[in-house]
C-alpha cells in the first residue's frame, strides 16, 4: 500500500538546508490504521506530502497505491491523488466557494452524476456535524469547523487511502472524540488511513501501531 | 466533462466581477484602437486606389495624325504591356482644355493666331503600370513609338504618390504594431495577474486531483467568452463613431484625399476583428493556466 | 516616516517581479503609442504652419500702375489689417511665370500678340488672415480697393487647408483618446490586481496596527517609480525610433508634406511625457490602497 | 481594562443568520489573566475579534483600555491595535515577508531605532524558539512553527494587552507547556492576557478565571 525506502527531504531556504526527514523506511499494508506522531517540527506534514507528491524526496524511493509516486507523470500524479482522501492541516478550502461546493467540487472533477453528488455531499456534512453551514464560505467559519470541512471533503470520494493531518488539531475533545469515531467508521469499511498528530495522548488512546518522529527520523514504530 | 467546463467557465465569469469587466473593456479599448486604425488605413487605400486611377502618361506625337491613322496608332499603343486605355487628344480638344486650365487668363488663347499645341495620346497605365518601375518602363516604351515626340507627366505623379503610400504604410505599421502589442499585453498581464490571484484556488485544486482540463479549459473558455465580448462591444463602439463621425468626416474627406464616402469595416473584416478578440482572450486564458506564477 | 516608506517602496518593487515589470512595460507601450502620435502631429503642425506661410492672395489691377504710382499703391495695400507683406507683379512678371507653368506649352506665350495678363498684388496674409474668417475678410478689404479689379487665391487654398487641419485634429483626438483611456485603465486595473492579490497583506497590516500612511505612501510612491521608469524607458523607445526612421521618412516627408526635418519632442514636451508617466503610475497607486477589493 | 455589555454578535451568510454571541457581559481589570474557554464554534474568536475591532458587535458596548472601540474613527483604530498583542488562530503572517521581517514590521510601523528593531525581534525569536528560522517566509513553516511566530510578534511591542487565540493550538505538549511560560512571564511583568482555548484541560491546569462560552452565550464566569 505504501512504501518508504531511506526517504530524505531537506527544503532549502535561500542559502540554507533544513533537512525535514532523514532516512525514513517504513512499509504500510492495505486496511491499516498507523498514526503519525512526534513533536511540532519534526517532519509529519513533509512525510504526509511526499505521499499524494506535493513534494519530491530529496533522496529515496516512496510507493503508494502500488505506484512509484517520484516518477509518475503530471497527468498520472493527479490521477492517484484522486485515489487518496487527505484532510489538510491548513484545511486548505477553495476560498471562492461555499462549503457545499467545496465537497462537490472533488465529486465533480471524477465526473459523478449531478444528483450523487447532492446526496453524497450532504451526506458526509451530516457525518461531521456541518449541514447547517454548507452554504458558508471557508472565510466566514470557525475554525474547528473548516477542519471539519475538510475532512467531509476527505471522505466523501471513500477512496482507498484517507491521509488525515492533524484533523482533531482546532477541535473541542468531545468533538475530537467524534471526528476520531467516523475516521475509525471509514477504517472499518476498508479505508487504510494515516493519521498525524502533536498529541502523544491522543496517539495513545487509540492503539494503533505508531510511527514517531523526531527532528526527521523515525525513532519509534511500534503497537 | 463539457458541462462541468461551461458551468465552471461562468461561475467564474460571474465571481470575477471587476476583473472580468476590466479585461473585457481593455480588450473593448485595444480593437477599438486597432478598428479605428483599420477602417482610416482601408479609406486611406481607397483613396490611394483612386488616386491611381487617375494617374495618365501624355504622349505629345510630332505631328496631327489624320482622321484614318488614327484607329491604326491607337491599337499599337493599346497594344503595350501595362497599357489599360489610351484616348487620342487632338490639337482642338488640347487647346479647349488649356482654356479650361487657364480660367481667368483663358483670354490669351483667344489671341492666339495658330494653335500652337500638340495632338497628344493620354494613356493610362494598369496597375502594375502606375508603380514607380513599371511607369518607367511603361514610358520608355511609349517613347519608342515612332510617332512620339515627347512623353510627359505620370512619372513624378506616380513615385510622389508611391511616397504617400510608403509614408503612411511606415506610419500606419508603427502605430498598429504599438498598438497590437499593447493590446497583448494588457490581456496577458490581466490574466496573469488574475491567475496570480487565485494561484492559491488552482493549486488546490491540483492538489485534490482535478485533472488539468478541469482547471485550463474553464479559464480558456473564460478567456475567450470575455474577448469575443470585447470584441463585439469594440465592434459596436467602431459602428456608432463611424455612424457619429461620417457625416462630419465625409465632407473634410472628400475635400482633402478627395474621398466622398467613409467606408465601415467590410463582413469579413468583422469577422476577423472578432476573431482576433476571442483569440486575444483565449490566448490570455490559456496563459493563466497557472503552472508557474509571480516572484 | 519617510525612510520607511522608501524603504517599503522599494521592497514591494523588488518583489513584484514580474508584475512590476508588466506594469512598467505597459505604461511604456502606452506612453510610446501617445508619444507616437505626438511627435506626428507635431511635425504635421509644422507642415501646416509651412503651408500656411504660402497662402497667397492675388489682387488684380484694373490697369497697370505706372513705376511712379506703385510705391504707395503697396504702402496702402502693406497698411491693411492682416497683411503681413505684398509684392508688385507687374504684367511683363506675370507673363514670364505663366510661360514657366505652361512649360512645354511655353511657346504659346511667344506668339501672343500683345501681353494679355493684368498686373497685380501678391499679398502674403498674417497668420490671423489665413484662417478662412481672417482671409474672407481680408479679400473683402482688398477688394474695396479702387485699383482692384479682381481678388483670387488663397481663400479656396486656406478653407482646403483649414479642412485639413481639422481632420487631422479630429482623427488626432479619437486615437489620442482612445490611448490615453487604455493607458489609464491598464494601470489602474493592474494595480487593482496587485491589489487584490495583497489585500490579505494589507488586512494583516491594518489588524497589526499599521497606520494607513505606512500601508498607502509606499504603494503611491512605487507606482510613481514605475511610471517614471516606463516614461523614462518611453522616452529612450521614442529617442531610438526617432534616430532610426527619421532617415528613411525625412525623404517621403519632403517629398509629401514638404517638411524636409522630421522634429524630436521638445525639452518640455519631454518633462510633461515624463510628468505623464509619474502622473499615471502614482495614480495607479493610490488606487491600490485597498480599502475595497474586487467582488 | 475590558469592559462588555451586553454584546451580540450576528453574521450575516446570504439570507441565514448565524449569531455567534448573544448577550455577553464581563468585565476584565487591568493585570488579570483570563482563560476564554469553549467548544469549536461556541464564538471564542468571534469575541476576541471585536475587542481589537476586526468587526463590530451587532448589539452592545465595548470598552477596552479606556476606549469606547465601537466609536473610535480609523485612525484612532489603528492606534488602539499598537497597544494590542494579537496571536490570531491562523497565525496571519505576512506572507511575502520572512519570519524576523514580520517582527520587525510591526516595531517600524511604531518608529523604534533600527537597531533595538534587530535585539528586540531576536530576543522575541529566542523566546519562542524560532532563532533559527528567522529567514524563512511563513509557508517554509510547519503549523506550530508559525504559531510560534506569530506568538512572538505578538510579544514584542510589550503592549498593556495580549490576546491570544489558541496559541498551543498546533504544538505538542512539551512546547505547549514552554509557550505558556512565556505568556505568564508577560503577565507577571504587567501585562492584561486574554487566552483562548478549546482544550478544557488546559483551561483547568492554568487554574485562572474562566470565561466558557458555549453557542454564543457566557455559560460560566469563575475562578
Ligand atoms: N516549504 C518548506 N520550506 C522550507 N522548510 C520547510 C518547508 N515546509 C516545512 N519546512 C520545515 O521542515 C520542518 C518540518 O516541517 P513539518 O511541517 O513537516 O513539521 P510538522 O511535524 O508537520 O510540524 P507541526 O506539528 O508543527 O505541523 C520544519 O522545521 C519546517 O520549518
Ligand atoms: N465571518 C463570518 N461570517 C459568518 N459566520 C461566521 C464568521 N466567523 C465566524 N462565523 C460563525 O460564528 C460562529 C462562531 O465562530 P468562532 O470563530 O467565533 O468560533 P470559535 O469558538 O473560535 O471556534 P473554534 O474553536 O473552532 O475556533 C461559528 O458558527 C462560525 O461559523
Ligand atoms: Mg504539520
Ligand atoms: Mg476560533
Amino acid at each position: 500500500m505504501i512504501e518508504l525506502h531511506r526517504v530524505s527531504k531537506v527544503y532549502e531556504v535561500g542559502p540554507v538546508k533544513v533537512p525535514a526527514l532523514t532516512d525514513v523506511s517504513f512499509h504500510l499494508g492495505k486496511g491499516e490504521f498507523v498514526v503519525l506522531t512526534g513533536p511540532s517540527g519534526a517532519g509529519k506534514t513533509s512525510l504526509l506530502r511526499l505521499l499524494y507528491r506535493e513534494e519530491l524526496p530529496t533522496e529515496g524511493d516512496i510507493e503508494v497505491l502500488g505506484q512509484p509516486v517520484t516518477e509518475l507523470s503530471r497527468a498520472k500524479v493527479q490521477t492517484l491523488r484522486r485515489s487518496i482522501g487527505v484532510v489538510f492541516q491548513d484545511a486548505k478550502l477553495l476560498p471562492g466557494r461555499t462549503v457545499y461546493e467545496n465537497i462537490a467540487f472533488v465529486l465533480r472533477v471524477t465526473g459523478t452524476a449531478r444528483r450523487e453528488i447532492t446526496a453524497r455531499a450532504f451526506d458526509a456534512l451530516r457525518a461531521v456535524g456541518l449541514s447547517s453551514r454548507a452554504q458558508a464560505y471557508p472565510a466566514q467559519l470557525s475554525l474547528g469547523e473548516a477542519q471539519r470541512a475538510a475532512l467531509a471533503r476527505a471522505i466523501v470520494r471513500q477512496q482507498p487511502l484517507l491521509i488525515a493531518d492533524e484533523p482533531t488539531g482546532n477541535l473541542d475533545d468531545a468533538m475530537a472524540a467524534e471526528v476520531l469515531a467516523i475516521i475509525k467508521d471509514i477504517w472499518t469499511s476498508g479505508t487504510t488511513v494515516i493519521l498525524a498528530t502533536h498529541q502523544a495522548r491522543l496517539a495513545r488512546t487509540l492503539r494503533r501501531r505508531t510511527l514517531m518522529l523526531e527532528a526527521g527520523r523515525l525513532v519509534k514504530d511500534e503497537g | 466533462m463539457l458541462g462541468f467546463v461551461v458551468g465552471e467557465a461562468l461561475r467564474d465569469l460571474r465571481r470575477a466581477g471587476r476583473v472580468a469587466v476590466s479585461a473585457v473593456v481593455l480588450i473593448t479599448l485595444s480593437l477599438v484602437a486597432l478598428g479605428v486604425f483599420w477602417v482610416l488605413s482601408f479609406n486611406l487605400g481607397r483613396a490611394v486606389a483612386e488616386w491611381r486611377d487617375r494617374v495618365r502618361i501624355i504622349v505629345y506625337l510630332k505631328r496631327e495624325p489624320s482622321p484614318a491613322e488614327v484607329p491604326a496608332l491607337m491599337q499599337r499603343v493599346r497594344a503595350l504591356p501595362d497599357v489599360a486605355g489610351a484616348r487620342y487628344v487632338a490639337k482642338a480638344e488640347a487647346l479647349a482644355s488649356l482654356k479650361r486650365v487657364l480660367g481667368k487668363d483663358a483670354g490669351v488663347a483667344d489671341q492666339l493666331p495658330s494653335n500652337p499645341l500638340p495632338a497628344s495620346i493620354e494613356v493610362t497605365p494598369t496597375a502594375a503600370g502606375a508603380t514607380p518601375d513599371g511607369a518607367g518602363a511603361l514610358i520608355q516604351r511609349l517613347a519608342a513609338l515612332p510617332e512620339a515626340d515627347e512623353v510627359a507627366g505620370g512619372a513624378e505623379w506616380v513615385e510622389r504618390l508611391s511616397h504617400w503610400q510608403r509614408l503612411l504604410a511606415t506610419i500606419g505599421l508603427g502605430i498598429g504594431a504599438t498598438l497590437a502589442l499593447a493590446a497583448i499585453l494588457t490581456v496577458t498581464t490581466s490574466t496573469t495577474l488574475v491567475l496570480h490571484a487565485r494561484r492559491h484556488e488552482t493549486e488546490i485544486m491540483r492538489l485534490v486531483g482535478a485533472p488539468e482540463a478541469a482547471i485550463r479549459l474553464p479559464l480558456l473558455l473564460q478567456g475567450l467568452v470575455q474577448g469575443l465580448l470585447g470584441a463585439l462591444l469594440a465592434l459596436l463602439a467602431l459602428a456608432v463613431g463611424h455612424h457619429l463621425a461620417a457625416p462630419w468626416l465625409e465632407p473634410l474627406m472628400s475635400l482633402t484625399i478627395g474621398v466622398p464616402r467613409l467606408e465601415f469595416l467590410t463582413p469579413p473584416g468583422m469577422v476577423t476583428l472578432l476573431a482576433a478578440g476571442a483569440g486575444l482572450g483565449a490566448f490570455g486564458g490559456w496563459l493563466a493556466r497557472g503552472r508557474r506564477g509571480l516572484a
